[in-house]
């Protein structure tokens, strides 16, 4: 085992939390993420691969499956993200290759994005103020991609619904997250 | 100060009264009135200056299209120029003050230019101050300028806070009057997600300045409780103080919800506005209509009003004007305020209607046939004088004049995707034509249907069409019962005079201006307008226009629809521009990206700068050291010398696979990739389709059908983006997969002789870096410090032997520490942007500023790259002679002559003895730097044939700077020219 | 009637009965040696310097709507020229001398006034960019001065330098540079031309070219049939639509430029300025209002209006320059029709039809160059041969390889 | 404006990133006898229409779609939205 010490991506060894009015934004370092792309020619095959990961049908455009351990939502035609507790699946990305073979390209994305989850009553109002999303649309399951403050990101509707996941890029998470408190601050 | 002119009723809350302050005036108000409300209770008048004469002015209205009581809301850093009285709502403590008038309302020494005015006719200053030609900005222009403006800003930072939303819905309803009220019950009781937005604080539109009973009660009740029954619907988001601003492409609407204007200061947090974008799946318009005045002489004194405006004052804010009021009206409409004021104990001392056939009353004068003929009162009217039908002229004392010249549909939003509202005679006024938005309807006072009970119809009929156009089911709203009085109107726009009578107000336009556009040929509206200023105020023309072009169509002849209307455009009534920009100011105008070893090199000291989005270490200073310039030589040194450290992680980084991958990239870089071995690092130059250079850097193989693509830090996005375009729109049959990795991976480089050694200490047992087993341009996947996955390529940007090594990002802070700590021995140093662009300068390589977009392979002297025996993107292109010619500009390097001298970038280069103008240019300076190496200054730059013009001295010119010197033209490969210390 | 101070006294003295028409409205003759189709700055400017320079006569300008209606009515009026390529310099420099000297030649005035233009920089590699251009300026002739932060502080004492989140390192000032009252300046061609004998026809539309044997003989018209010797289309924005008739598609896309203006205000803008971590300028008006714009909507459109995330774009570079304009309130936005050309510069030039003449390709920068343009369309037109100033603004450039591309962006119009 | 993606369904047009014509899927035979001409008119010369108009997207903030949409420059109504990938396969030139 490797003797380096990895840091959160607002740079504390701990995970940050907030709370503001009774919603807690949780910053959250425990998802292992890899993506997964079919080869052309082996659509079906990759499929039945995540289908069988997923014990069920994978994601459609703009869902995910929150299955354990391993999740997963779409990111475009034929690409899906996985994801999985790194305690667990720190070799997700690996662990995914083996089952796929060639019928997938699968890249390591752990390290790509942070992770905040935002949960209580009320994160509707303060997504109101941050992304062009019909959030009360959104329910459970559901997941999209949009803009925060010029920050791509994903946002995914958990179980219990007043839990939303935010996937943004990690370079920016500093960012980020002063804008979702920021929202947090205006609309609570 | 007591409340004189305060009246019984009205909407205002009494149980709390605010004290508040008008220039150096203390007055005493209520919850729920007006900044102009409340001065008119206390008998104050005079309001404003007008912009051009700085005529006195008071208000006009009583809402958003108020011209002349605008006043600076706040002081300090809160300071709102231009703010209109009528809107501003009443708060505990609220401090205004005059603007446009020096030195004070009462007494303004500009309206000297109303005893001028002769001289200040429409367009004058396109026929004078040009003699002569060095006046106008010497000596015309700051005088005018002077003159600029109205009110003037704080100049300093706006300490509030902005926010943007974001709204989605079935039905938006843009105003919250009878229609839109009746359309939101017919709609939320159906079901439907709806949003009520109304500019107002009090919901209920006219309802609210009405005494007229709907459903068996007072309007304004009905308003209340119908808001009340909307806000408890789950699917009905009632939001007042929010203006829709703007209708734009497929159904998304501006709107600008004023959260915290009625407070003294936001609450913690919160934002002062918020612009809010609504996607709609429908719009429906319900916007009212505005009273129009009537032009007749000297009729901008203030106490002159619109008749509904004084009925409004009396009715919901309980007080008016002065307590003598005369009316003066063209239409049925204006005998209304005159029973509400009577209602409300105000006398009403005559009331002059312009039609013979007027209607007569008992309770108070009225002229048939008569109109205004002049008016009195410096600073508020004393007097007015009526030409009675029968000749002669009555003399009548009153403190305030309604005038009511009909109503105008606020058709405003219907024009904002090019649709044009058409004239409708009946009512004398333009209504919605049939070229909507597409989604929107409109219904009400909008559409020109004026009573109470036709606005509640078509509010909910309209929401029902609209509902059954989505497949909602609504039931029909049982109509509350209410008035249905039908439009009474005889055209009747001006009275003529040969002196001055307002047109625009706060411009100062008049109908003798209209006049004198029409005789110099300004007809068409579009002139009219721009040539007078007519409706180019801030009330952007809504009280003036349609009498502006009714003078226009009476001297050219022609009807009113025929001389044209003018385009409204976004947004509805004028915007802070802070909302525009919601969070996005200071330093959070855009988001910053942060390196994985950010917070190590600030515990270094390290100073950075922006690269793009990036913050990246520009050099790091040691105690001593102040100068930049010290630190970066240093870095420089020590790394040639031994070794250095550098966080590269900003680079874009792709991932690439797929059994097609290598075509792929055959196909979107210039030079080969085919036949790239795996573990192999390969330099490419990607083109854009017209054959100049995209971008470049590395593809490193790392299977058969995987590759890792760097890109430069400026050029991520674009790059990635091009790639897709190649990949989804011009090889969709490639088996090729991307995603970008850029923030997935920290990557240093270590560079330096010692490079190796230093890196060999942090490598696992097994993996050999020697140079037989991992030569340059090697690459491959590592562990290091006991099983930490790693990438390793070896690569070079500084010409040294070096190394990119690459973990995942949450390693990259401690990864940093422990290769400065195995460094130790050797003295490793950090290394910032700085010397970073030293060193790659010495070496001749280029970046963003020699791929500046114009630059081709050629240029660069890599123009054997762009490979004949394949086709990639750009290669054709870059074909074309004019990017061929014999002189083309080629990199080459470039020292002084004289070592103290720079070479700076920018200069231009000339050849020695010809003189230096635009036609004898050589080629220019692109990248310039000191050498410690070299021991002097080094650049790299442009020159025609420069590949065959080394050692010849040149002529280095920057008039812009001062620079004036030779220097010789030498290979772009300072350093190291074959290479042997990358392959050592 | 010329226009003076005399005048303008007796016309106050009398109640202004003497002014005249600024301009005719002719009824559109049979045949002209000339006819310019488009009525806005630039084609009443080459029908001027038609008539005035190159003296030739029986010349029409034909509009569709009403004069100046076009880019030249709903710009941000700045004048500059700050240019960097070859190409382009020599035009620019031109065209703003012609502007010093506007307001006498046309006995108008267009309220030229030279307040200064400065562009800002944000980091090391911009300010080498600028000195490059600076130097590229001077040596066409014209002025340039690179300016340190303390120096743009001094004139714009409001900027934000404190929290900026691009530092503001100074800038490149061009102090001949700064506005001129838009409107005006189409007017005070028209009058001007007017005066010389052009026949100014509005409300004439070009439906068609009548073309034989490989050369002009007229035009289709709303109005009729209109014969002509030479035809010059002048029509930036409808370029596309016009040269259609002719058959020939263009190296240029329509798009659409909003612009903004706010409330009047006391002056505290004294010049022209412009945000270089973006695409923002901004000017005052002599009637207080700021005016300014930034970025193409970015999508083809023949439709003169813009959408909401351009705006936001727009106020975000400026509240980001100006945190103190958070309280000042945009009063109206516009939108215009650009030709965006393929490398961003304008094409004057002959066409493959005898008598068919071109120009257009505009982009963004149509009004600076308005008298330059006129005076070398009008060269063109009178002598087939380009002006001296305008030798590289070549129709069949994108087939050479010579582009003149400022921004270096390449052949994506949008992005000029 | 509102891009109805043909996967996601209705998005905000400032997601996506503006290209040009969608002839430029048609890229020319870089063998063919005349390919400089061909080239040169495949990147600088367009039909720029005002009324129908078929256009590229790029879906850069959503799932990375290149898409053909036909918008109207006139009014912007958009009649149809395909991917472009789709559209490249069946109409473009490709290899």
């Amino acid at each position: 085992m490797h003797d380096l010490a990895p840091l959160c991506a607002l740079s504390g060894a701990e995970p940050r939390v907030d709370v503001v009015a009774g919603v807690t934004l949780t910053e959250n370092p425990t998802l292992a993420l890899a993506s997964v792309m079919a080869r052309q020619g082996h659509e079906a095959a990759c499929r039945g691969h995540l289908s069988a990961l997923l014990e069920g049908p994978v994601p459609e455009p703009g869902k995910a499956i929150l299955h354990d351990p391993e999740a997963s939502f779409w990111m475009g035609p034929d690409q899906w993200m996985v994801g999985a507790p790194s305690a667990t699946h720190e070799d997700l990305a690996a662990q995914l290759r083996l089952r796929f073979g060639n019928t997938a390209s699968i890249t390591e994305q752990t390290d790509a994005w942070v992770c905040y989850d935002m949960r209580g009553d009320g994160i509707e109002d303060a997504i109101r103020l941050c992304a062009n999303i019909d959030i009360d649309q959104m329910q459970t399951g559901d997941a999209q991609r949009t803009v925060i403050h010029y920050m791509g990101v994903y946002v995914l509707r958990r179980d219990p619904a007043t839990w939303l996941r935010i996937l943004g890029p990690r370079s920016s998470a500093k960012s980020l997250h002063h804008a979702l408190v920021t929202a947090m601050r205006a609309a609570l | 100060m007591t409340q004189k002119n305060r009246l019984d009723g009205g909407l205002i809350d009494r149980s709390e009264t605010f004290s508040f302050r008008f220039d150096s005036q203390y007055y005493k108000g209520h919850k729920g009135d007006t900044l102009a409300s409340a001065l008119l209770a206390n008998g104050v008048r005079l309001m404003g200056r007008s912009f051009k004469y700085h005529r006195p002015r008071g208000p006009m209205t009583a809402g958003s299209e108020e011209p002349n009581a605008i006043v600076e809301l706040r002081e300090g850093t809160r300071k709102e120029p231009n703010t209109r009285a009528t809107t501003a709502e009443l708060y505990d403590g609220l401090r205004a003050n005059s603007q446009n008038r020096w030195p004070s309302l009462k007494f303004d020494a500009m309206q000297v230019n109303d005893l001028l005015s002769n001289f200040f006719a429409a367009g004058f200053y396109y026929k004078t101050f040009m003699w002569p030609a060095a006046f106008w900005e010497k000596v015309y222009e700051p005088i005018i300028r002077r003159a600029a403006g109205l009110g003037s800003l704080s100049t300093q930072d706006d300490p509030d806070g902005y926010d943007k939303g974001f709204l989605h819905c079935d039905l938006l309803i843009i105003g919250g009057g009878p229609a839109g009220l009746a359309a939101a019950l017919t709609a939320g009781e159906g079901g439907a997600r709806v949003i009520l937005c109304d500019e107002d604080f009090l919901i209920g539109g006219r309802l609210n300045l009405e005494t007229y009973a709907v459903g068996g009660m007072e309007g304004a009740a009905w308003a209340a409780e119908t808001v009340a029954r909307l806000q408890a619907m789950p699917n009905v988001r009632v939001m007042p103080r929010t203006t829709v601003i703007g209708a734009f492409d497929h159904g998304i609407y501006g709107a600008v919800e004023r959260v915290s204007d009625h407070l003294a200061v936001p609450e913690d947090g919160k934002p002062r506005q918020i612009l809010w974008r609504i996607t709609s799946k429908r719009a429906l318009l319900c916007a009212g209509a505005t009273e129009r005045p009537i032009v007749f002489e000297n009729n901008d004194r203030p106490g002159i009003m619109q008749a509904s405006a004084v009925r409004a004052y009396a009715n919901r804010w309980a007080t008016t004007p002065a307590q003598q009021v005369a009316i003066f009206t063209n239409n049925d409409d204006g005998h209304r305020t005159a029973s509400d004021l009577l209602a409300k104990g105000v006398e009403v001392v005559s009331v002059i209607d312009t039609r013979a056939d007027a209607p007569t009353s008992s309770d108070y004068d009225v002229v048939a046939g008569g109109v205004i003929d002049q008016t009195w009162g410096r600073l508020g009217l004393t007097r007015i004088e009526v030409k009675m039908p029968k000749g002669g002229i009555r003399r009548i004392k009153c403190g305030a004049l309604g005038v009511s010249g009909g109503w105008n549909p606020n058709v405003h939003l219907t024009c904002h995707q090019g649709g044009r509202p058409v004239w409708n005679e009946a009512l004398a006024a333009f209504v919605p034509s049939g070229t909507l938005p597409p989604g929107m309807t409109v219904a009400g006072a909008a559409t020109g249907v004026f009573s109470t009970h036709s606005a509640l119809q078509s509010g909910a009929e309209g929401a029902k069409a609209i509902l059954a156009d989505l497949g909602i089911k609504a039931s029909a709203l049982a109509l509350p019962g209410a008035e249905d009085t039908p439009v009474r109107i005889t055209q009747f726009w001006h009275v003529k005079t040969a002196k001055r009578a307002w047109v625009d107000q706060q411009n100062d336009v008049t109908a003798k201006d209209i006049k004198l556009a029409h005789q110099e040929n300004y007809v068409s509206v579009e002139h009219l307008k721009r040539y007078t200023t007519l409706g180019m105020a801030t009330d952007q023309g809504k009280t003036s226009n349609i009498a502006g072009l009714a003078i226009m169509a009476e001297v050219a002849g022609k009807a009113i629809p025929e001389v044209g209307t003018t385009m409204f455009r976004p947004p509805y009534t004028p915007t802070a521009m802070g909302v525009f920009a919601g969070r996005a100011w200071g330093m959070d105008t855009k988001p910053t990206r942060l390196t994985p070893s950010h917070t190590w090199a600030e515990e270094q000291g390290a100073v950075f700068t922006e690269a793009g989005l990036w913050l990246r270490a520009q050099w790091y200073p040691k105690p001593g050291e102040t100068h930049w310039r010290q630190s970066c030589d240093r870095e420089v040194i020590q790394t040639r010398k031994s070794v250095g450290i550098c966080d590269v992680t900003s680079l874009g980084k792709i991932d690439v696979q797929g059994t097609d991958a290598a075509a792929f990239l055959n196909k979107v870089y210039c030079n080969g990739f085919a036949k790239l071995p795996v573990g192999k690092v390969r330099y490419g130059l990607m083109l854009r389709e017209d054959g100049i250079v995209m971008d470049d850097g590395t593809a490193a193989r790392l299977a058969e059908d995987h590759f890792v693509v760097t890109t430069t830090t400026a050029k991520a996005v674009q790059v990635y983006r091009h790639l897709e375009f190649v990949r989804q729109c011009l090889c969709p049959n490639m088996d090729v997969q991307m995603i970008s990795t850029t923030d997935a991976w920290a990557q240093f480089a270590i560079a330096g002789p010692n490079s190796r050694k230093l890196l060999e200490k942090v490598v696992d047992d097994g993996v050999d870096l020697s140079n037989e087993a991992f030569p340059f341009m090697a690459c491959g996947e590592i562990t290091i410090c006991g099983g930490l996955s790693a990438r390793l390529f070896r690569i070079s940007f500084s010409g040294e032997l070096a190394y990119e090594i690459a973990v995942p990002t949450r390693y990259g802070d401690a990864l940093v520490r422990r290769l400065m700590q195995a460094g130790e021995e050797y003295e490793v140093v950090p290394y910032g942007l700085e010397a970073l662009n030293v060193m790659r300068i010495e070496k001749g390589h280029a970046t963003a500023n020699e791929l500046n977009g114009t630059t081709t392979a050629l240029n660069l002297g890599m123009g054997k790259m762009v490979s004949k025996a394949k086709d990639s993107i750009g290669s054709k292109l870059s074909e074309r002679t004019g990017l061929n010619e014999a002189d083309a500009l080629k990199l080459v390097g470039l020292k002084p002559v004289n070592p103290d001298h720079k070479v700076p970038a920018g200069a231009h280069l000339m050849t020695k003895g010809t003189e230096v103008i635009a036609t004898n240019d050589q080629g220019y300076v692109t990248s310039a730097c000191y050498s410690p190496n070299l021991g002097c200054h080094i650049a790299l730059g442009f020159l025609k044939s420069g590949d065959t013009r080394i050692g010849e001295i040149i002529r280095l010119v920057s008039p812009l700077t001062g620079v004036d010197h030779d220097a010789e033209v030498v290979s772009p490969h300072f350093v190291d020219p074959e290479g042997d210390r990358l392959r050592a | 009637m010329r226009y003076s101070g005399f005048r303008v006294i007796k016309e106050a003295l009398t109640g202004h009965r003497g002014w005249g028409p600024a301009w005719r409205d002719p009824e559109p003759k049979a045949e002209y040696d000339y006819v310019i189709i488009g009525g806005g700055g630039h084609g009443l400017a080459t029908a001027y310097y038609l008539a005035k320079e190159y003296k030739q006569s029986r010349i029409a300008v034909l509009e569709k709507g009403w004069i100046g209606g076009g880019n030249v009515g709903r710009n941000t009026t700045i004048v500059r020229s700050n240019y960097l390529l070859d190409g382009n310099e020599p035009f620019y420099e031109f065209s703003l001398k012609l502007w010093e000297g506007l307001e006498q030649e046309l006995n108008y005035n267009a309220m030229m006034s030279q307040r200064g233009i400065i562009n800002l920089m944000h980091s090391d590699a911009q300010r080498d960019a600028y000195i490059r251009r600076g130097n590229a300026m001077i040596l066409n002739g014209a002025d340039a001065q690179l300016l340190d932060q303390k120096q743009v502080l001094e004139k714009y004492p409001f900027l934000n330098v404190k929290n900026a989140r691009f530092p503001v390192m100074g800038g490149l000032l061009q102090a001949r540079a700064g506005t001129a009252r838009h409107d005006a300046v189409a007017w005070g061609y028209a009058r001007a031309a007017d005066q010389c004998g052009v026949d100014i026809i509005q409300n004439c539309e070009v439906t068609g070219f009548k073309i034989e044997g490989g050369k002009i003989r007229g035009v289709e018209t709303s109005r009729g049939f209109i014969g002509a010797k030479k035809v010059g289309s002048c029509v930036a924005g409808s370029s596309s639509k016009v040269m259609a008739f002719a058959g020939m598609r263009l190296p240029i896309e329509s798009h659409v430029l909003q612009a903004f203006v706010s409330e009047g205000l006391k002056p505290v803008l004294p010049g022209v300025i412009t945000f270089g971590a973006g695409h923002f300028y901004c000017s005052q008006s002599d009637k207080g209002g700021l005016v300014f714009g930034g970025n193409i909507d970015g999508y083809n459109t023949y439709a003169s209006r813009g959408n909401l995330p351009m705006v936001e774009d727009v106020m975000e570079e400026a509240i980001a320059m100006f945190p103190m304009l958070g309280r000042a309130r945009l009063l109206r936005s516009w939108g215009g029709i650009m030709d965006m050309s393929m490398d961003g510069t304008p094409i004057i030039d002959k066409t493959h039809i005898d008598g068919l003449y071109f120009n257009g390709g505009w982009c963004y920068g149509g009004f600076k160059a308005t008298p330059a343009s006129g005076m070398v369309y009008a060269h063109l037109l009178a002598t087939d041969a380009p002006h001296d100033t305008a030798t590289a603004f070549k129709l069949d450039r994108f087939h050479t390889g010579h582009m003149i591309d400022e921004k270096g962006v390449g052949n994506q119009p949008n992005l000029h | 404006m509102i891009i109805n993606h043909p996967l996601l369904g209705p998005r905000d047009s400032s997601e996506f990133v503006y290209l040009g014509d969608a002839s430029l899927l048609n890229r020319p035979d870089w063998q063919a006898d005349d390919a400089l001409e061909q080239f040169i008119d495949y990147g600088h010369t367009r039909d720029n229409p005002a009324g129908l108009h078929r256009e590229l997207w790029y879906h850069e903030q959503g799932d990375r779609s290149w898409l053909v949409v036909t918008r109207n420059t006139v009014t912007h109504e958009i009649t149809s939205v395909e991917l472009a990938r789709d559209v490249a396969r069946t109409e473009g030139r490709f290899e």
